[in-house]
């Protein structure tokens, strides 16, 4: 039977699947249960500062190839998300906690009280393609993600995963800005800018124009990130992108992810993503003689 | 997942119910049962949740016109205006028992309406409690009536008993006869009809409302306790609300924030 | 009957469904065959300087959600070219010829030479992901896009069409460059960088590694960056990226474009995708009461 | 589209046929028909087209060790090795006619091996004119004749006529009594079986060659006068032939220029 713990950067997990921020994390009870069900870990929510609204609906299309959200990172606040995280990590939950801001301080002020809250690392959402001002400019300089990553470092004792967006000319370099800022972990991607019309109606069907791909559509695309920054930059990476099945997420191992998360594949599989997930890397490490997560790690990158 | 992309749909017809409700026909792909909802989009304000009250094309909705969106709704829409639904979604009810009390409270009647009927097609004796504020806005009648009996009860007395729609209820539970109760309104209501069946032993159904932004379970915006009202409701049985800490007390407003009910 | 006659730029077509560039556009024969099925007007390959292996195979993944491809610009070179321009523009087709270079001179000389081939405008390929050193620093760089347009400007007396690369962080400052440069349109989109890989084997499926991804998946991208393109800069645009049906199509003249190119569906539809997406834009606009495709041009926008 | 995806497959047989030739048989999806291919991806070295020489699970091909990808296959498989398939690509033979003749030179027999069962199988009488450099590169030669009469031709004389394959067949085909031929092999062997029975009135249909990239008639890089013989062929019926300008003249090279065959 392979062992399926993993490991990025001194963050333990049982499993390599986690929740991906932005599924069923905005609640404490909705992240237990998805931890019970099977997942490695979960992301929470991306909680900034105050609450927020998020955008008006509608911020979700269900598209041919995936999905089309613009939620515009609605969240309780980091002050009344101590009580979510709380009941999560009391369950024994692994919680990574995600939060953003609007410039370095924010990041750090928010991680800091985020870190506070138990979780096992805090991941800096840097790459939210949708929030007008919270996000599309820092995705797309590099010198912010740097600085915000530093700032971050500063004052949060846990493990920062830098979380990238695939919006740019060239993701590696934005690895690199991470890394030089002292992440521990990179995590790619975040959802891929994109737009659905309706003909009928004349207009985006977005009530903010804009959102970003997920699930099946941009696997390709997170599979291309991920292997570019293995080669490029030498530093642990969370994949993420359109994983289903347990061939998606050997996939993002082999092309260089230590773990790995999960979200629009809900709608497909439901909770059961993540035990099915498991079972069928289980299986698949059996037959073809891998008999720990870690021997998978990179793997495409032998020549 | 391409069998719930938004479909754009024109209304085939808007029928005045009350003075604050219509009913929307139009036809759609899918096979709705009852209790199942859609998300409505109302161009350029906003998309929200509505229970489908005709199951079959032309499928319908009933909305009361509550806020922003639901009265732009009703003042621009008529036959030929376009409106997107995705859907169907969410559980249904469970058509089962030998004799069904069905409890609504104002608009729910449109979550339970497709359900009774179901209730009657399968040969399963329905009867109604249907209460409101004053006679006009005791919607949907006919179907009702076709279905089963109906008791009314309005709260100025316009119509049927004079006061809560929750006594008449509880009276005819004090009969003992029903086996399956089935109930949608204000989340008081169904509070009451739900400890009330509950206390007598007597299995419950409730259709549920919280704020929607996904409708299809991954958003977390409707939770309710660790279960989602949009995919694992919007209904839910008695056992499981009475373990509830949510039900009749808590919601979350659109940020996620928890907030007295 | 809906009018389906399209025009960028100048460029007269007799609708707005063209054959994209890289399929089936390598020799004069097979573009005749595409014009007389019915597209609108023919996209050559890119053609270089120089006769072009392009990489080894395997060249081609296909996807459930697209088609991958590093076909590397195989190509006969501008020379031996001539050749097959004539036997499709003799033949009867509106041709638009797509080059490609190293730098502006090559640009020039390349696309000189192909609109004395009697072109109706040349296409410049600023975009291509995958051929190392051809194009993604081009793609990559706005200023190597205006200079470029604006050397090819100088020496041609058909219209050009920038073609740009959706890699980028903000594709419309692409379009403005090129605009800067020039340019009579624009093209939008060429591929989406990405990869695929095969566990069993762990190494990419490309032989080149990464490649470039079409179809369904990156309609989305493309209708997205057609949409930003219109708003940001008033320049002609050409949409392309994942249309295979009269639905798609008009979703992209709606987000602004005036004609599209159609590649990775002749997949599911063969050379019946001109015609029969011709016939569904007619159907869908005689319904609405849309007289001509210039009605729907950018219809998405109106507030 | 999912369903031509690369299937990477591990090698259940290899079975040596002679000196430069094996069949190499593995499961995979797909339900190929005779004269379909494959494109055959020899990891680290390159994709190529290969006809189904069996077309049922395990499936096969036979592969003649001719450049850098096939003689690396050749030397490093065995059984478990992994190899990447995508298809069935292309058109099929059609198994008409009455009394049925083929002809295939060297590995070219690959192609038409499954037709000659089919032909039988449809109880349709068919004889198979099968020629080769040499005695020990007549492969598959126990299959063929279960299938029916084999006329051989060496080009050494080291089996049968001594001499070309078209000579044995241009024989038969004088006989007059056949209405339908097939025919795979080196294209100037082809031109003139296609020749010879388009000559007598008698339809032919030849499996033909080009380079190819995608496999699935996108690229352009193997075509024929405007065919694709990926997409449109690999088979050519010979009224078709008659009025290439192609073939037997003319193929383009991996970059696309025509030169001359
Ligand atoms: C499963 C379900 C089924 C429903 N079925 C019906 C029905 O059949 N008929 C009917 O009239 N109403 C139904 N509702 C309620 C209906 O969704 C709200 O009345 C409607 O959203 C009000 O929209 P508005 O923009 O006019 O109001 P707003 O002015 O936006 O807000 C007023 C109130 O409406 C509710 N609301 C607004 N947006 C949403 C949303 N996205 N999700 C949930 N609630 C929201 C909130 O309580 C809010 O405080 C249903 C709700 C749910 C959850
Ligand atoms: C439809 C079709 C079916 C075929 N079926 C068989 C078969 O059943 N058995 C068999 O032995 N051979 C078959 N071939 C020929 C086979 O594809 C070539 O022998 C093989 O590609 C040689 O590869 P190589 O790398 O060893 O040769 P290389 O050293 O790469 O090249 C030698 C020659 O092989 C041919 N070739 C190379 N790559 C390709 C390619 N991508 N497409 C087409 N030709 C290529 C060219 O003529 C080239 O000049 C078939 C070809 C086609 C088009
Ligand atoms: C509805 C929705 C909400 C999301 N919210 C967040 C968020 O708050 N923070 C974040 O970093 N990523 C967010 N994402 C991006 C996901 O975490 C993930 O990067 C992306 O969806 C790709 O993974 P998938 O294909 O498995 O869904 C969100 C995605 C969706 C679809
Ligand atoms: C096999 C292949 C070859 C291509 N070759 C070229 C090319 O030579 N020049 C170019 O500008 N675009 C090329 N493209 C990109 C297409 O023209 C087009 O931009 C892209 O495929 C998106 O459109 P589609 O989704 O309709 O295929 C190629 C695409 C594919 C799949
Ligand atoms: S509305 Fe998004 S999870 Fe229920
Ligand atoms: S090999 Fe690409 S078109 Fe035939």
């Amino acid at each position: 039977m392979a062992d399926l713990r993993a490991e990025v950067a001194g963050v333990k997990l049982r499993n390599p699947t986690l929740l991906a921020s932005g599924f069923l994390d905005e609640t404490g009870g909705s992240m237990l249960r998805v931890f019970n069900a099977g997942a490695g870990g979960v992301v929470t929510k991306s909680v900034g500062p105050e609450p927020r609204e998020g955008n008006l609906n509608p911020t979700v299309v269900e598209l041919p190839v995936g999905l089309l959200n613009a939620v515009g990172l609605p969240n309780p606040g980091i002050a009344d998300y101590e009580a979510e995280a709380k009941v999560a990590v009391s369950g024994g939950a692994a919680v990574i906690g995600s939060v953003y801001g609007r410039d370095a301080q924010e990041y750090a002020a928010v991680a800091k009280r985020m870190a506070s809250y138990d979780v096992l690392a805090v991941e800096l959402n840097l790459s939210c393609p949708h929030a007008k001002g919270l996000g599309t400019e820092i995705a797309q300089d590099p010198e912010a993600v740097e600085e915000i990553t530093r700032a971050v470092k500063k004052v949060v004792h846990v493990p920062v995963w830098s979380k990238l967006s695939p919006n740019v000319a060239d993701i590696a370099s934005f690895a690199d800005a991470a890394k030089r800022g002292g992440a521990d972990a990179v995590t790619a991607i975040n959802t891929v800018k994109s737009m659905a019309i309706s003909a009928d109606l004349k207009m985006p069907v977005l009530k903010n124009g804009y959102g970003g791909l997920s699930g099946p559509a941009i696997k390709p695309v997170g599979l291309r990130c991920v292997y570019e920054i293995f080669e490029a930059v030498d530093i642990p990476i969370v994949g993420v992108g359109g994983i289903e099945t347990g061939a998606d997420a050997i996939e993002y191992l082999m092309a260089g992810a230590r773990a790995v998360q999960i979200g629009t594949a809900l709608l497909r599989r439901g909770l059961d993503v993540f035990p099915r997930a498991c079972a069928e890397m289980s299986t698949w490490m059996d037959a073809n003689g891998y008999a720990k997560v870690g021997d998978l790690v990179g793997a495409a990158h032998g020549k | 997942m391409a069998s719930r992309a938004t479909q754009v749909v024109p209304l085939e017809d808007v029928v005045v119910e009350c003075h604050d409700a219509k009913t929307y026909r139009f036809s759609a792909d899918g096979e709705p049962r009852p209790g199942q909802f859609l998300m409505l989009w109302i161009p350029r304000r906003d998309e929200v949740p509505m229970a489908y009250s005709y199951l079959r094309n032309p499928m319908g909705i009933t909305v009361r016109e509550y806020g922003d969106a639901t009265r732009a709704l009703a003042a621009e829409a008529k036959k030929g205006y376009r409106v997107g639904v995705r859907g169907p979604y969410g559980n249904a009810f469970a058509i089962e028992g030998t004799r069904a009390l069905a409890v609504a409270g104002g608009v729910g009647i449109a979550s339970v309406i497709a359900a009774v009927e179901a209730f009657a097609e399968a040969n399963i004796p329905i009867e109604t409690a249907f209460g409101a504020r004053t006679k006009d806005e005791l919607m949907l009648l006919d179907r009702l009536k076709v279905a089963g009996a109906v008791h009314l009860a309005t709260d100025d007395g316009t119509a049927g008993h004079h006061g809560f729609v929750t006594d008449v209820a509880a009276k005819l539970l004090a009969g003992g006869t029903f086996d399956m109760v089935l109930t949608c309104g204000p989340e008081v209501m169904m509070k009451k009809v739900v400890d009330a069946a509950n206390g007598r032993g007597v299995p419950v159904q409730a259709s549920l409302e919280r704020y929607m932004k996904c409708g299809i379970g991954i958003c977390d915006a409707c939770v309710l306790d660790d279960r989602l009202v949009c995919a694992d409701g919007p209904i839910f049985w008695g056992e499981a609300l009475a373990e509830s800490k949510d039900f009749g007390h808590w919601r979350r407003n659109i940020c996620g924030q928890r907030v007295k009910a």
